[in-house]
């Protein structure tokens, strides 16, 4: 691999726990690697699978979601609803041949700067060793469009 | 592709941002991007002077759209979405970049640092573009306000808003109000007597035509938002009828049963089956706890209806359901008292001379079980000498992680105590650390040093009645290390006193669930600003007192009682609030009627219309969270300000600089 | 029920009294534990101390003879320390990737490795109390130990540090006091119980040593245990054959022999002593042993003094 | 980055120590309370407790530290470990301090020197037979290093023998060659003495 190739990861971080745990991360000067590019979301299940694909196409190497912990939801259960979509994501990111590190989903309460921080550097490190996500290679071999795919598939099984 | 006019603010902060981005070349690079017409980098883009840059911008520039790079949203966002609005631009036109908390202070990495900016800040711009012009939601206030927990902290609250001239219902569990405090002796470090202090304000909130007091009484449900909550709430059976009963006390007297009462008490002393937890409780209404009450149980006995003189008592009366209508909530649940059975080589529950502090506290309360006496388990004998040990579930990981921050205050205050009822006592405190840092509690320490408690630095690894020396014998042996002389010593007690810890109550997540609050890992409320927002909570109209927010004494837990009744007070007197406008809402057209989005709701707010086999948001009851717009599977429900297009065009900007991995890999580009 | 069986060095010869009485113990339950091939020592506290890597190559040899032996996925090992050398090794490897890679780099130079986490490694008081449990064993008991008071010994590598999952209370465990309970016999108050016997302490410093013997052996006379029953050998060892040293170091003149709890259960089941290694130890158990079935006399009498009735409540040790 | 770089400065004690502990140590978390002093069997015996021994690795004090008695006379029973309030691994660390102490001489000064040479006698023992000889380690430790206690020791002994609690030859393995191996290769790898 490449020395100095730098992974890019897209997260999406909730208004109310992760996104507060990165402000916090930030604020206490944990470092960590400057690999994700954050996007808000009011919750974790605002993602939605399209969302995670498009970033992968256009050139992402990985997709972080971050969510309140189960029970601290400030919708009272959509990091619950964002699990369930992930996990038939992860079905189909299997299907398209993309290595399971890719999208990742973790836990982080506001107070928990330290683990978001710990987690995009977990996810950065094993991306790196995995090397870039060749779209065109991996996922292009068919021609159907994977988002469009992903909208029916979820559609049918939320 | 359209015609919008963005103007770019990247922002120094100081050196907090500029230290570690290159702005000035962020600035210049974002001024390329598709529709910037401006872009500048300023000190301080929050300084009035900033501000006016912007308006000055809009103003002459014709700009439609705002974007700046600077802090977090939850810091800045409000202030220049008023600068917009000054200016003329509606403020939902206007978005943030955050390349401080996530980027400038996130790493020290020159180059990924500014390449993260470039990257936030030309997502913020493509987004931008798709924005539009938003109204905040004014709602309306209902002027009552429920309070849960008739502690310190949910009195002070009732008190002050009914004072105020705003109805109060206060919900408290117990039979009666008081809370913790009613239940100590003396208060430090002012040894004021606690319930001498309490009681007066007890009958305040009795006497108090502006509240109603539900004691006994359990909240069941809650539904609605800030202004317009609806709460169900379960006044439990007293089998005591309210209006018939004046409060005298001879039910209590009759009762045959004696039942040890682990609540009041602590576990220390009895009450009976038919009880009043305390003699001033307020309301003096006694209730029956039915699975100790021999008629409840056995059919039989009736004593106390039978010497009723008016007739009060109600072996048929059943739990009531009331349904609240109130504009505010305010949580002021309190604590738990951590359970000592958790560490068994502190020997409580099979060493009799073992006690907790609240038992303790009851032991030298004149009123309590003992008149005063500080005796030991068998209830005659007179401690020579007595340990106190420290941090008992607090500042350990496999408990509590937490300091729990008044044991080490309290301790003193037993020291105190003991040296004035038994003069002749050994008093040893085992401490890690004297956190004596409130208004003259460093002076109490040291008036306790003077009384002649002997303070050894280690944590008690042991108490134990296995004796090894002949002196051992008959006695409580402390086990531990005198860190001041690095020696593990044992040290033959008579008592051994436990500073338990504070605890979030143990149902604290349900409560949490029931009102969609968050709890911190164990289990304390989450306020919505450790520092600027303490008592304030994620959900609109829901404040949070007292020590259900982390471990406080009584003068912190007073004066967030106030600070809750203030902010709620000042929501009242506005009369309406302005809510974000992050709604959703379908569009019917496109709606299939397929109901996938109805169950998804957490708040029930979307329904169906069976007639025209549609869908729609209640956009009252919608909070915005988006788990039907990410589910709707014919695209037919946007979620404001988070449209699909807004956030595909920021995913878009968020990776301007590697190649969409159509004709290219990323590492050809890079 | 099959289980691989690691009987480590101390029941081959100095515990074979341990061996022997769990092997007829097994025997009764139904359980079969067949020992895994040329196992070798685990390096007990030793190696630890002086050599990082080869101490846990040596003990992960075991791990990958019964990983693939292919008896069961389920290691019993009698001996605590054992017990404790296998569960943190295995931990330890799953828990560390490097760690791994560097004991299968050894392991392969004699052509063996390792699989953290395919081996579940258990005590074999925690399979009888769990897997069998009490009911099974009570319904075999046909001779209770009526009469006889023991202590129960868990000494600590039972219950600390929980490498293998936590099975009773580190500081407080009970799973052998209501396995005696079952057998019928009487178990004292005994606030030592998961103390440490001295370990190696008695080949360094003797002083230190006896004096750790010592606390337990008071401490099991004051509460008038007629037996103290073990879960280790390393424990039986220095409870036992040091019990006259301790005696004449600090003259004393305690009496009370410790036995293994298999030889407990086997009495109770109806075995002979001779076939439990009953008579292997120093303390001689028989003054003991012929009080099980004697009825006790008047001194059985309440247990605690009658409280006065200005006594105060006691706390339940339970939570409700 | 334009900053001034600052030269990479050398571990510290504590940081060696965290560092040649297997798994997470947590030793840098040491709140000095002495819960591990206070519960330690043999603490009462030992020149330093735990908890002295974490401050004198926190202030850099190396050969007061490896010359200590205190790790020798750990005995494992792991009271500490679990009773810490900061979950430090109290004793992998004394294994750590013990195995330091060996490579780095300090041993021989300690007045526990003689616990390594019974480790080293138990582990010579495993390492040629692929089991412990208890008669051969106890004869073999005690006439090497404590002659007078060995006198001492000999009723037990013939005790144990008389019981058929002792075997007078050691027993080997079938796969001797083969732990030999793993071993050798685990020493290499480990670049331990």
């Amino acid at each position: 691999m490449n020395d100095s190739y730098e992974p890019v990861i897209v997260g999406f971080l909730c208004n109310w726990c992760s996104y507060r745990a990165a402000d916090l991360a930030g604020t206490s000067r944990l470092h960590y690697a400057p690999n994700m590019r954050p996007i808000r979301v009011m919750c974790s299940a605002r993602v939605e699978p399209q969302f995670v694909l498009k970033a992968l196409r256009e050139g992402a190497d990985g997709v972080l979601i971050a969510g309140c912990h189960p029970g601290e939801c400030h919708y009272v259960d959509g990091n619950i609803k964002a699990l369930r979509r992930y996990e038939l994501l992860k079905r189909m990111l299997r299907q398209l041949g993309i290595e399971e590190e890719r999208v990742q989903l973790v836990w982080a309460a506001a107070s928990e700067g330290n683990v978001l921080a710990d987690a995009v550097n977990r996810m950065t490190e094993q991306l790196r060793r995995l090397g870039p996500l060749r779209w065109r290679e991996t996922v292009l071999g068919g021609d159907a469009q994977p988002e469009e795919r992903a909208g029916e598939m979820m559609a049918k099984e939320v | 592709m359209n015609e919008e006019r963005i103007g770019v603010y990247v922002c120094h902060c100081g050196s907090n941002i500029a230290g570690t981005v290159a702005v000035e070349e962020v600035a210049q690079w974002a001024a390329k991007l598709p529709n910037v017409v401006v872009s500048r980098d300023y000190k301080f883009m929050c300084s009035s002077l900033g501000q006016e840059l912007v308006e000055k911008d809009i103003k002459e520039l014709g700009l439609t759209r705002v974007v700046v790079a600077a802090c977090s949203p939850h810091m800045h966002e409000r202030t220049f979405r008023a600068t917009c609005e000054r200016a003329g631009l509606n403020p939902f036109l206007f978005e943030m970049a955050n390349i401080r908390e996530l980027d400038s202070w996130a790493t020290d990495d020159r180059a990924a640092a500014t390449q993260k900016a470039k990257a936030m800040v030309s997502a913020a711009v493509r987004r931008v573009v798709y924005h539009q012009p938003l109204q905040l939601l004014p709602v309306k206030i209902n002027p009552n306000t429920l309070i849960v927990g008739g502690g310190v902290a949910g009195i002070t609250a009732a008190l002050e808003i009914a004072n105020a001239g705003y109805h109060v219902y206060l919900v408290e569990r117990e039979p009666s109000i008081g809370g913790h405090m009613a239940q100590l002796d003396k208060t430090f470090p002012t040894l004021d007597c606690s319930a001498c202090i309490l009681t007066p304000k007890m009958v305040d909130v009795a006497q108090n035509k502006n509240i109603t007091l539900l004691s006994w009484s359990q909240v069941e449900a809650v539904e609605g938002y800030v202004g317009n909550f609806t709460v169900t709430v379960r006044k439990k059976a007293r089998y005591v009828n309210e209006e018939k009963c004046t409060g005298c006390g001879i039910c209590i007297e009759k009762c045959p049963k004696k039942v040890i009462d682990e609540v009041f008490e602590a576990g220390l002393g009895y009450r009976k089956a038919i009880y009043r937890p305390f003699p001033q409780a307020v309301p003096k209404y006694p209730v029956i706890d039915t699975s100790n009450c021999i008629f409840f149980q056995r059919g039989k006995c009736k004593a106390c209806q039978m010497f009723c003189p008016t007739d009060a008592i109600d072996f048929e009366q059943q739990d009531q359901i009331l349904k609240l209508e109130v504009g505010n909530i305010i949580l002021a649940i309190g604590y738990d008292t951590f359970d000592p059975r958790r560490i068994p080589q502190y020997g409580y529950g099979r060493l009799a001379n073992v006690f907790t502090s609240l038992e303790f506290e009851r032991m030298v309360n004149a009123a309590g079980p003992t008149g005063g006496r500080i005796v030991l388990r068998d209830g005659v004998t007179t401690p020579k000498s007595v340990a106190i040990i420290h941090c008992v579930g607090s500042r350990d990981k496999n408990y509590n992680e937490h300091c729990s921050r008044i044991c080490c205050m309290y301790s003193l205050k037993f020291s105190h105590l003991l040296h004035e009822r038994l003069p002749d006592a050994q008093v040893y405190e085992f401490y890690i650390d004297i956190r004596a840092t409130a208004k003259r509690y460093e002076e109490f320490y040291h008036r306790v040093l003077e009384e002649g408690t002997r303070f050894i630095r280690g944590r008690v690894a042991e108490v134990t009645d296995a004796a090894r020396m002949p002196g051992e014998e008959g006695k409580l042996i402390v086990q531990y290390e005198d860190t001041l002389i690095g020696k593990q010593r044992r040290l033959p007690v008579d008592m051994v006193i436990l500073s338990l810890g504070m605890e979030a109550r143990r149902d604290s997540r349900e409560v949490a669930q029931i009102f969609g609050l968050g709890c911190e890992y164990n289990g304390f409320f989450i306020e919505r600003h450790p520092k600027l927002d303490p008592v304030n909570t994620m959900t609109e109209g829901i404040q949070i007192a007292g020590a259900c927010q982390g471990p406080m004494a009584i003068p912190e837990a007073v004066a967030q009682g106030a600070a809750a009744a203030a902010r709620v007070l000042s929501l009242i007197s506005q009369g309406t609030v302005m809510m974000e406008p992050v709604r959703a809402h379908i569009d019917a057209d496109k709606c299939s009627g397929c109901r996938i989005c109805n169950n998804l709701c957490p708040y029930n707010a979307i329904v169906f219309h069976e007639d025209r086999k549609v869908s729609e948001v209640i956009t009252a009851l919608c909070q915005g969270c988006g788990a039907c717009v990410a589910a709707c599977p014919s695209a037919a429900i946007t979620g404001a300000h988070f449209t699909d297009e807004q956030v595909m065009a920021q995913i878009e900007g968020m990776l301007w600089d590697v190649q969409p991995q159509f004709a290219m890999t990323s590492m050809e580009t890079r | 029920m099959r289980y691989g069986y690691y009987p480590g060095c101390s029941l081959e010869r100095s515990a074979a009294a341990y061996h022997q009485s769990a092997m007829a113990v097994v025997q009764t339950l139904g359980i079969d534990l067949v020992e895994i091939d040329d196992w070798n020592c685990c390096g007990a506290t030793e190696y630890f101390s002086i050599n990082l890597l080869p101490a846990y190559a040596l003990v992960a040899r075991n791990l990958a003879l019964a990983q693939d032996q292919g008896i069961s996925n389920q290691l019993v090992a009698p001996c605590s320390a054992c017990f404790l050398n296998l569960t943190k090794t295995d931990r330890y490897m799953m828990e560390s990737s490097k760690l791994a890679a560097d004991v299968n780099e050894a392991l392969a130079a004699g052509g063996l490795h390792y699989t953290p986490g395919t081996v579940r490694v258990r005590h074999l008081l925690e399979v009888i109390v769990n897997d069998v449990g009490y009911d099974a064993v009570a319904a075999r008991v046909s001779k209770p130990l009526t009469g006889l008071r023991v202590a129960a010994y868990y000494g600590c590598l039972i219950v600390r540090p929980g490498y293998g999952g936590i099975f009773d209370d580190p500081e407080h465990p009970t799973a052998l006091d209501k396995l005696m309970r079952v057998l019928g016999a009487e178990v004292v108050d005994f606030p030592l119980r998961a103390q440490c016997c001295g370990g190696h302490m008695t080949q360094i410093s003797q002083e230190v040593a006896f004096e750790m013997i010592r606390r337990l052996l008071k401490n099991a006379a004051d509460y008038e245990a007629d037996v103290i029953v073990t879960v280790c050998p390393m424990c039986q060892l220095n409870l036992d054959a040091y019990q006259p040293n301790v005696n004449q170091f600090f003259g004393t003149d305690y009496t009370i022999p410790v036995l293994y709890f298999t030889q407990l259960m086997g009495l109770a089941f109806g075995a002979s002593p001779i076939e439990l290694g009953i008579g292997k130890e120093f303390v001689d158990a028989r003054p003991a042993l012929d009080k099980i079935g004697v009825a006790l006399p008047l001194t059985e009498a309440p247990r605690r003094p009658e409280r006065p009735k200005e006594a105060l409540p006691m706390p339940r040790m339970e939570e409700e | 980055m334009t900053a001034t770089a600052i030269a990479a400065r050398a571990p510290t004690f504590l940081e060696e120590v965290i560092a040649r502990t297997p798994g997470e140590s947590h030793l840098e978390r040491c709140i000095q309370c002495g819960t591990c002093g206070g519960s330690c069997p043999s603490g009462a015996d030992m020149e330093h407790t735990p908890r002295g021994l974490f401050a004198l690795i926190n202030a850099g004090l190396r050969e007061l530290v490896l010359r200590s008695n205190a790790p020798w006379y750990c005995v494992s029973c792991y009271y500490c470990t679990v009773r810490c309030p900061q979950q430090i691994h109290i004793t992998d660390v004394m294994y750590t301090l013990k195995r330091m102490a060996i490579d780095e001489g300090y041993y021989t000064e300690s007045t526990a020197r003689d616990a390594p040479e019974f480790s080293k006698t138990f582990i010579d023992f495993v390492e040629s037979n692929g089991r412990s000889f208890e008669l051969g380690l106890a004869t073999a430790y005690h006439l090497r290093h404590r002659p007078l206690n060995a006198v001492g020791m000999v009723p037990m002994a013939v005790g144990m023998l008389r019981r058929g609690r002792m075997d007078l030859v050691p027993t080997r393995i079938k796969g001797i060659k083969q732990l030999q191996a793993i071993l050798k290769r685990a020493k290499e790898l480990g670049g331990a003495k």
